[in-house]
């Protein structure tokens, strides 16, 4: 399995890990058995995103993943984070193999669990995401071929 | 700062030694005639096979008849179950094995109980260990084989084998045991021990990768896995992997005369490094027993809170070289199911380390490893969003 | 006189070529390690097996994902056959191969025909060609493989690979040949041949020992032989045999590069190394056909009156290696089950003489063979009661 060095430098020089103490958004997805927990602080005013922070737990493409879509979130509105699909992040990262898509799915659901946290406590109506169910998707990823 | 390379995954595969190399050169370019034919330039492969594998019977107490040789550690696991069980289903159906044995064997097992077979699996103790009660309740009427692995590839358990196969002798039942790990590491002798078949692959023991063997006491019916010519006594069909044979037999020849030394250097390594990880990183545990009983150059430790496949890119980043988890299933996502065996919860089995050390390493490289260990253990917490779970509880 | 030493026997097995054990060398001191892990030292040699597996692939027009790497090229033929026959049984249980198969065909055959699967063995001509309508109508509604050898590794026959796949395909029915004897050697194209899965050996092409390859067109659905690790895509567990692979590679791209010169001067010693004996050598016989559908390097000649393996010790003793029959079964004393085949009486088939040529023969050997054998067949006719009667009967 390689990885592009996009995703190493990601990985080895991990952006915007860490908490935000007045996070008004947060997103948590994945579960340990899966060896994968990925959680997405958000911190939004006047409808843009003005800072993104992350803690993951899991393998080198989880946490590339993670650094990816915080750094392609922060200053976009909320509208645009909330587009931000998990293959743009594998793309924006030069890749990530075949069996490691699922982690930028992790990236792309836990913003989308972020952003409907904030609108939650704004007050405002959520947003229709279908959150994967990872005990399926784990079939998917170590089912036979 | 110069990038180290140092290469902690021995229990994966070795390098060939230039010694076990430089015999093999020759069986590449001059002598390799077919072996079983009957010119001159056969005869010296032909005979130089013949010495080969009476080295490989000597290293483990048999008679070179009874040594035949495969393709790989994999192929001869997979020959001995199958072999065995499609040769003497006519005796029952039922074979015995182990929850932490390597995929080679399980697989094999799984394949089989879908075609007809009953496989029992022996759970094993939090340190790996099978208990010999349960094997003696799990023998039946119709049990026809026993598949015990000498020791393991993750967290270097060595079984009790002597016991073991002495239950299976009182039984009438015949012991295979998967010694892929174990030949060239450690004694094996098939006598002492009472075991029936065993499998070996060279490039454990700084062979050639692509040969191994499978020993099969006299007497032993297996059906043949690959048919085809007269080759190993028309057991095993397919033109002799000349070098391969020769550069096998040499390096175990060279494993079993420096083992004694060896393993005390090992042991001496091993124990400084397991000593001062779990010294050095809290919340840290050893997986696989301490002392005798476990591989001497194996090192297993689980990290709570992070996860391997990190731990092995942030290593790799620091020049060292090491495992998580069996080395032919990374690259898989699933804990290891040797880790799930011994009881660790999945969350936890995922932040595990494997670090085999081998005849090269030294105690510079272990002292490289002490430092450089609990700085990318600290730094993957500080991502976690466990260990900030769990440092908030703390509080 | 100087003992000659005159290789005449590269059907059975070849050396490594120079500048293969080069390129393979780096891979069992250095690049050794297991390509499944993620560790920087491990992708050299993942993707040095990808760019192998990519030129073993051109070499046949395949796609890099449809090449699976094996032991040989016996296992590459079990793989095929067992394989397909297990994972598609509910398909039908009838297969169809020929009488002139490899062993590693063959003895797989005679297995599946004793466990519930009905065999068709095709006949051949005199020159060991299959009648494609024999084909036709052998194939029935439970018929789900065919296996044809490419090229006959004792008389060189060359079938129609081409109009045997279309048959196939009209019939839906997957197509298995055994290019042991033709990769490497005349042009093989999977897709042009309508050929589904294909076995080849590195040892035949100046490539190592111990490694071989099985080609399986994509969505084709094979049970595996050696189950374990996830190696070769789940498919043939096994660490990989990274400096065997390298080499086969680089032998094979070695081979399609120099063939169609290659060819040229092989046909023509083989040409005149024929023409030289039957000229010489009354009572003798060419086995197999002549020109474009004879294997380059093949000779196959049979010598009424005398045994073969007077004559391979005879020729010995002058310097010359060759074969008598197969192989893998001299050693055996049955006579060719392909000469059998093609028709010669028991008798005559036991005296017959395969030599096969290689890249370094040269003219003045071919001469050296054509003054030596004449000399060593009379010298055993006179010794043989059969020649004896026959000259007694003539006059
Ligand atoms: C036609 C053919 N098939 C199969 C084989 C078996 O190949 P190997 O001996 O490499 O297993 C050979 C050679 O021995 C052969 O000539
Ligand atoms: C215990 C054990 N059994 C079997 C094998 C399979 O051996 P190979 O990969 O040489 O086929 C291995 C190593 O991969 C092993 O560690
Ligand atoms: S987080 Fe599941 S493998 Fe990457
Ligand atoms: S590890 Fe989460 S999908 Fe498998």
């Amino acid at each position: 399995m390689l990885y592009s060095e996009k995703v190493m430098d990601h990985f080895t020089n991990p952006r915007n890990v860490g908490e935000i103490a007045d996070a008004n958004g947060i997103g948590e997805v994945g579960n340990a058995k899966c060896g994968d927990i990925m959680r997405i602080y958000l911190k939004i005013q006047d409808n843009i995103v003005k800072d993104a922070k992350f803690k993951t737990f899991g393998c080198g493409s989880a946490i590339a993943s993670s650094s990816m879509a915080t750094e392609l979130i922060i200053g976009k509105s909320v509208e645009d984070a909330w587009e931000l699909s998990n293959k743009a992040v594998a793309e924006a990262l030069d890749g990530l193999p075949p069996v490691k898509m699922h982690c930028s799915v992790l990236a792309e659901e836990a913003i989308h669990k972020a952003i409907n946290d904030y609108r939650e406590k704004a007050g405002l109506e959520l947003w229709d995401f279908k959150e994967t169910d990872h005990d399926e998707l784990h079939d998917q990823v170590h089912g036979d071929e | 700062m110069e990038k180290r390379n140092i290469y902690m995954d021995h229990a994966a595969t070795t390098y060939v030694k230039p010694e076990v190399l430089e015999e093999m050169i020759p069986y590449f370019t001059e002598n390799f005639g077919n072996p079983s034919s009957i010119y001159s330039q056969a005869r010296v492969t032909n005979m130089a096979i013949d010495e080969s594998r009476g080295k490989i019977a000597k290293a483990i107490n048999a008679d070179r008849r009874e040594i035949f040789i495969t393709g790989g550690g994999s192929e001869a696991d997979n020959w001995a179950i199958k072999g065995y069980a499609n040769a003497n289903k006519h005796k029952g159906n039922h074979i015995i094995t182990t929850t932490i044995e390597h995929h080679a064997i399980l697989h094999v097992c799984e394949y089989l109980g879908k075609n007809g077979f009953e496989i029992t699996y022996l759970p094993v103790d939090e340190k790996g260990f099978i208990n010999i009660d349960d094997l003696r309740n799990a023998i039946k009427d119709t049990t026809i084989l026993v598949s015990i692995m000498f020791a393991n590839n993750e967290i270097g358990t060595i079984q009790s084998v002597k016991e073991i196969g002495e239950v299976c002798r009182e039984n009438k039942v015949v012991f295979h045991t998967d010694a892929v790990q174990a030949v060239g590491h450690i004694p094996v002798d098939v006598q002492e021990l009472n075991i029936d078949m065993l499998s070996m692959a060279a490039h454990k023991f700084y062979g050639p990768k692509g040969v191994g063997a499978l020993y099969v006491r006299k007497g032993i019916r297996l059906e043949n896995l690959i048919h085809g010519g007269a080759q190993e006594r028309n057991k095993r069909a397919g033109t002799e992997n000349i070098p391969g044979i020769i550069g096998m037999a040499k390096a175990l020849e060279l494993a079993v005369e420096n083992m004694e030394e060896e393993n005390k250097k090992l042991v001496m390594l091993r124990n400084k490094l397991i000593d001062g990880l779990l010294e050095r990183v809290p919340h840290s545990r050893l997986n696989g027993p301490c002392g005798e009983m476990r591989l001497p150059g194996n090192a297993n430790i689980t990290f709570e809170f992070i996860e391997g496949e990190s731990i092995l890119l942030m290593l790799d980043a620091k020049g060292i070289a090491a495992s998580s988890g069996s080395a032919c299933t990374s690259g898989s996502l699933d804990p290891s199911h040797v880790l799930l065996a011994i009881g660790l919860p999945h969350e936890i089995a995922h932040g595990s380390l494997r670090l085999s050390l081998g005849e090269k390493t030294t105690e510079e490289e272990i002292d490289y490893v002490l430092e450089v260990v609990p700085q990318i253990v600290q730094r993957l917490r500080e991502m976690s969003p466990l260990w900030d779970n769990f440092a908030k509880g703390e509080k």
